[in-house]
């Protein structure tokens, strides 16, 4: 069944009205023009977490709701409408699922309620270059005694100024590029030898670049099997892909809602742009574009929840449909503006800038298309 | 709680799927099984033999042909979701239903919706029974797109119409008992003055002349109507009321099309497997052809999302009502993926993929039947209404947009 | 300079005039109707020669006027307009171009003057299998004294059935796929142990299957230096795509003008179609493209008389450009005009047929993309 | 015969175009190379320094800023052929023409084909020595793509004209000396009540306002105009007949962006090279990603095909007239063309590619300059009139297809 369940329709509802309530567009426009340097307004934030959106995928015994995946994706796409900026993907989706599916207890007691409450903020590290390339993992993490020094660096971890924790994917054995050697790491910010550089993207929000020098960790630093993370590292990557997707979805909803709308009120030649036939039909195609791009994230995320073997798939499918359309969508938007839409002045420069960040998380749509490729054996 | 109904519903339909699919698999002559492609090729002409014959009278005593009809109508009398898994199982057991064609899919639903009490009684019951064949009387030479500008006349002469006029694309008419058709019966307004009328294709004055497509098939006729006498209960609704019905039934029509086994390409080969058969791969096991080889990945994961998009569709029916403009995005997606991929197999096959004339030693059944394909489906952005007024639809019904004030 | 000489433009003219009085799309359609086994109009063919279009590239010692390779084009392009049917591809165009690059004496005494006054119709065997592969030659040709045995097979020669002769590209040593070992030959049709079988494509054209089987020739059949072939099989082959590319053009061309005159005539909802401005749109898009594509076209040609290094390159991307151009032009073709142009009665069907056999022989767009890349080093 | 006068031609512009470069590497000074990229990127803002100064006055002294124009308005007073290879020199000896801007692009032109004696005497001089900076009133925030639809009027006093309005989209506004400007002097009827006015920024009532736009940059600004009064000589034409003068302008402007420099790409590295160093290599030498690889060759073909098509037309103007309604063509072409080129070019380089403020040890110049032009360059398709009025007019003008009836 590809529909919402009741409980979901109701968790989008009140997504829905806290965002209309809440936050505007405008309110993004006043914290990227604050140049707040973790680049998310706390209050805002707080809010968020009181809604209960940190612990959407956190058990109840960690303090969470346990409503799952599609779940969270409905409230992502809500907040992704309105641009809304708030740690939630790195956080609240893919460290926590990195906890929820490998953690040991103590992990997960220690970090999980702090999530879902909002009160830690916990981020992915996984690039180390400029682009999305989880299989060539090279951070070094030696063993030493019963633990691991790490030495090395990750880039544009996403939420990454404002991380208390970090999930770092490092290497214990093996070359870049071989699966086995993976292990996964829960690293606090404050660890010695560990720093961390702001990055400033086009959408105004947090990214960092840490640098590992010699930070030793013990053995309870490692999530899941050590020297055997890769299935654990997939798993929780497809979570986060498929979490962006959904984000993807409703700020490409809103993009696409946007210029219709504006479409039914510029006049020009004596008659709304909206009339005018070729623009009719442009709209008609963006409009079936995104009714098939749709259905793949929502599937991709349902899959998630019921844990079915076709989720690498079915990420990479979603991640690529939403990368293009979201393309698709924010060029329409700001052509069907015109010159207003090239103004800062106007939001559609946000809708076009958080897109393309975006569609480099976490995988472009050629790095989907050829894993789809692979995975079905082409 | 609805999801204790839910797993209820679910329990119950399951054993009623597995109960259907017992008597599909134990009543289906095993005889019939080598002739499906045959039937989906031939349709809407039923094959022959008496194997075909004892097929048919057993769907129709069950009333499984149009499984969710009334019983009076000699339909399966059943609830939507239990007639709707009738149908799914023909296919599911490779199988087929025997009544399938313009009369099941297009003309019952607008006569339950429309007909009156006796011609609800009378043509519903023969179609549900197999007797008569339906075509659709549409579209004119000068009435494409814009259907509502057709001239074929019926004029009042008291106790029957009179129709003169010409139809084209009538697909089926050679084989067709009955026409279903839309007729001027008021020059002077436009959609107001047209009427939907029943013509026996037996009464003198009608002439079915094939046209031969770019595929050198001729699955459409033109027909002519001259001096043709129809008796006045043949009106279906009110006089000069047709419009509304017509448009109902292009709903149902785009429906049945989005849903319809052939163009859904479901039966035959991923194109991954052609590919690699014609193209051979590289040292990775690649496709070798690296730029067709990116062109079949896309395609294939815009098929995947289309079937999800159906899949979706289909949900959000089941949870609503009968079709809606939502068709409209369907039909447009689907006629268009349909399309590349059949440009995408020409171009797999190479010159393979460009025979003429029946398959042989130089072109195998596979080549020659995508190569017609090809052709033949170039007419699915075409017909049951062009990609373009699609595309008029989807703006101005679905996104609210306005035309010049 | 990339426009047509004073000498270009009169050849033109006269080709567009015969073009106009002699072949009608009419005059394709009784030929074909005619089923005739050469598929084309001998009548034609001889006012073709006479009109000297058979000689274009070949030297006036030899009975040509050598006007050269854009004059060809120009021709083709003419004949394309109305898909007229004739063997000059292959014969005027590709077995000229190997006997005037690589023909002894004796050889281009015996066969340009028949080819170019159009008493001899010569063909070039390339293909084997179902796409054009020119590296992966496998015909073998064994030394047998001081001439050669062949055996294998060609398929889909085009204008194979009323060929007099081929040119014949095989494999003296190495494997399919090395550049070693390709020597081409002159093999009349009538040669022992020769044999061939007509093919019906789409198009209605006369393609061939040919089987070779232990077919004997002397030494004076190689063309060009034995062994070492593969040099003189790419100039021509190139001229032969770049002539293919020419006709494409000619074809989209009146493709794109009958589908205009079509607009400007055909009524729906009161109004002329090419009044509905989704559809002018368009219309100026498939303009936009055409005005891309042509100068490719124009170019490949133009460098092939000035004999430059970069006609390889120049060749596939006008090759690609037209395949591209004439795929997108005859879909669009058919959509506009609607159902009657799904009939077999209208002529959009030929040239959609013609278009689709153009597209695969001398390479698919994709084969020179790939083959540009390589060029260019990608 | 023509073929030996083309030959003769050939040989004495050859010798003319030794002779211009080697006047340009002798007198562009040395410091002014690296000012390069800082010209372009502040177009129309003009660097400072005396070698710049120097470098203004020697091309002054030729003629050679306007080498088309006579002699008596300050030009170089050459045949078309001869200028042309002027202008190319600069390009090719990595110099560039100092008096670039719209005075010599756009107003110069059309003063040419429209403007009094006095006008251009007094205006086109000042343009050829450099001494004044124009800009261009045209867009206004209620007409864009409806141009004719524009509101800021100019009544007449008698003696003058009073101008009132707002305008948006002047490029270059904030550094401009004069404006040449579309007003209304008929409020009853569009097209027939416009006139081409030249003004004087200087006068009081006129008022700049920067326009921040995505890229973060700020090449536009708002010009407001209150009270402003405008001597009556400064009208050009006719009064209310400025619309056939807007239009002829337009023509020259898509012409200028059609052949503009940096708009052109052709002085960033090719993508292929940029593609393997961000992204690898495979064993057979490739670009590792064969998805991007394959739209990255798609488009440095369609790029060269641009290239031959621009070169196409350029030799077809030398043959005929002016531009034409074919810019419409190669606008629409290069704009998509180039914001494509961006798309990838971004894509290329990942999210080194995304990276905001100024350049550093995070992100290359090259990078930030990318990200910047992909911004900026989305109002390619949009200014000197939207793709969609482009298409417009190519169906109308080009191809003949007529408005509804």
């Amino acid at each position: 069944m590809s529909l919402l369940t009741e409980e979901q329709v109701m968790l989008r509802d009140s997504a829905r009205g806290w965002v209309k309530a809440n936050a505007p567009v405008s309110a993004f426009r006043r914290m990227r023009d604050s140049e707040n340097p973790k680049s998310f307004d706390e209050a805002t934030f707080k809010s968020i977490a009181e809604m209960g959106w940190t612990g959407v995928v956190i058990p109840e015994a960690y303090g969470g709701s346990e409503f799952g995946y599609r779940s969270i994706g409905v409230v992502l796409e809500e907040l992704g409408r309105n641009v809304v900026a708030a740690p939630l993907i790195g956080s609240a989706v893919g460290a926590a699922s990195a906890l929820v599916l490998g953690g040991t207890e103590a992990q997960k007691k220690a970090w999980l309620p702090k999530i879902a409450e909002g009160t830690a903020i916990a981020a992915l590290a996984i690039d180390e270059g400029p682009r999305y390339a989880p299989d060539k993992i090279a951070l070094a993490a030696k063993k030493k005694g019963k633990g691991y020094t790490l030495s090395g660096s990750k880039t544009f971890v996403m939420e990454g100024m404002a991380a208390d924790v970090f999930v770092v994917a490092a290497r214990t054995s093996g070359k870049p590029g071989t699966e086995k050697g993976i292990t996964l790491f829960l690293i606090p910010a404050d660890a010695t030898g560990l720093s961390r550089k702001g990055r400033s993207l086009i959408d105004s929000r947090g990214y960092a670049d840490l640098t590992f020098e010699g930070v030793e960790v013990g053995a309870d630093a490692v999530i899941g099997q050590a020297d055997a993370g890769k299935a654990l590292l997939d798993k929780v990557l497809d979570r986060a892909t498929a979490a962006v997707a959904a984000e993807q979805m409703g700020l490409a909803q809103q993009a696409f809602d946007t210029t219709i709308e504006y479409m039914k009120t510029r006049v020009q030649f004596g008659q709304l742009i909206g009339s005018f036939q070729a623009l009719q039909h442009r709209a008609a195609y963006l409009f079936t574009a995104m009714q098939l791009a749709r259905p793949t994230v929502d599937e991709a995320l349902q899959a998630i929840d019921e844990d079915r073997d076709e989720v690498p798939e079915l990420v990479s499918l979603a991640k690529a449909a939403a990368n293009d359309f979201i393309n698709y969508a924010t060029r329409e938007m700001i052509q069907l503006h015109g010159g207003i839409g090239m103004t800062d002045a106007h939001d559609a420069g946000f809708y076009l800038k958080r897109a393309r960040v975006l569609e480099a998380a976490f995988g472009s749509s050629a790095y989907h298309r050829e894993r789809y490729a692979k995975i079905i054996g082409m | 709680m609805n999801v204790m109904v839910d797993v209820e519903d679910t329990r119950r339909l399951e054993a009623f799927r597995a109960e259907a699919e017992a008597w599909i698999k134990a009543n289906f002559p095993e005889s019939l099984k080598s002739k499906l492609e045959e039937y989906y090729q031939n349709m809407p002409r039923y094959p022959d033999g008496p194997d075909w014959a004892l097929w048919k009278e057993r769907v129709r005593d069950k009333g499984w042909g149009t499984p969710g009809w009334p019983r009076d109508y000699g339909g399966g009398g059943l609830p939507t979701p239990e007639a709707r898994i009738v149908l799914q199982a023909f296919t599911d057991c490779s199988a087929f239903n025997p009544m399938i064609g313009m009369g099941t899919s297009l003309l019952g639903p607008t006569l339950l919706e429309y007909g009156n009490e006796e011609q609800k009684k009378l043509h519903l019951t023969r179609v549900s029974r197999g007797e008569v064949r339906w075509c659709q009387g549409y579209s004119e030479p000068g009435a494409g797109s814009d259907l509502a500008g057709l001239q074929t006349k019926a004029e009042d002469k008291g106790d029957h119409y009179l129709v003169n006029g010409q139809k084209i694309w009538t697909s089926g008419s050679r084989f067709a008992d009955w026409c279903f058709c839309l007729v001027r019966t008021d020059p002077k307004v436009k959609q107001d003055g047209i009427s939907f009328l029943l013509i026996d294709m037996k009464t003198p004055g009608v002439e079915v002349r094939p046209i031969r497509t770019i595929s050198g098939e001729s699955p459409f006729s033109e027909v002519f109507f001259t001096d043709v006498v129809v008796p006045k209960e043949n009106l279906v609704g009110k006089l000069n009321k047709g419009w509304t019905i017509a448009k109902r039934l292009l709903q149902f029509e785009r429906n049945a099309t989005n849903t319809a086994r052939r163009q859904l390409a479901g039966d035959t080969r991923p194109l991954d497997v052609v590919a690699k058969e014609y193209i051979g791969t590289d040292e990775k096991g690649r496709i070798a052809d690296p730029d067709l080889r990116q062109r079949i990945i896309k395609h294939m994961m815009e098929f995947r999302s289309l079937k999800l998009m159906q899949q979706r569709m289909l949900d959000e029916t089941k949870a609503g009502q009968g079709p809606s403009e939502f068709t409209s995005v369907a039909k447009n997606a689907r006629a268009r993926i349909q399309q590349e991929r059949e440009e995408l197999l020409v171009e797999i096959f190479g010159q393979q993929g460009l025979g003429w004339g029946a398959a042989g030693d130089q072109f195998k059944q596979e080549e020659i039947d995508t190569t017609r394909a090809f052709f033949s489906n170039k007419a699915m952005t075409i017909f049951s209404g062009t990609t373009e007024v699609q595309n008029n639809i989807i703006a101005k019904r679905m996104l609210g947009l306005l035309d010049h004030q």
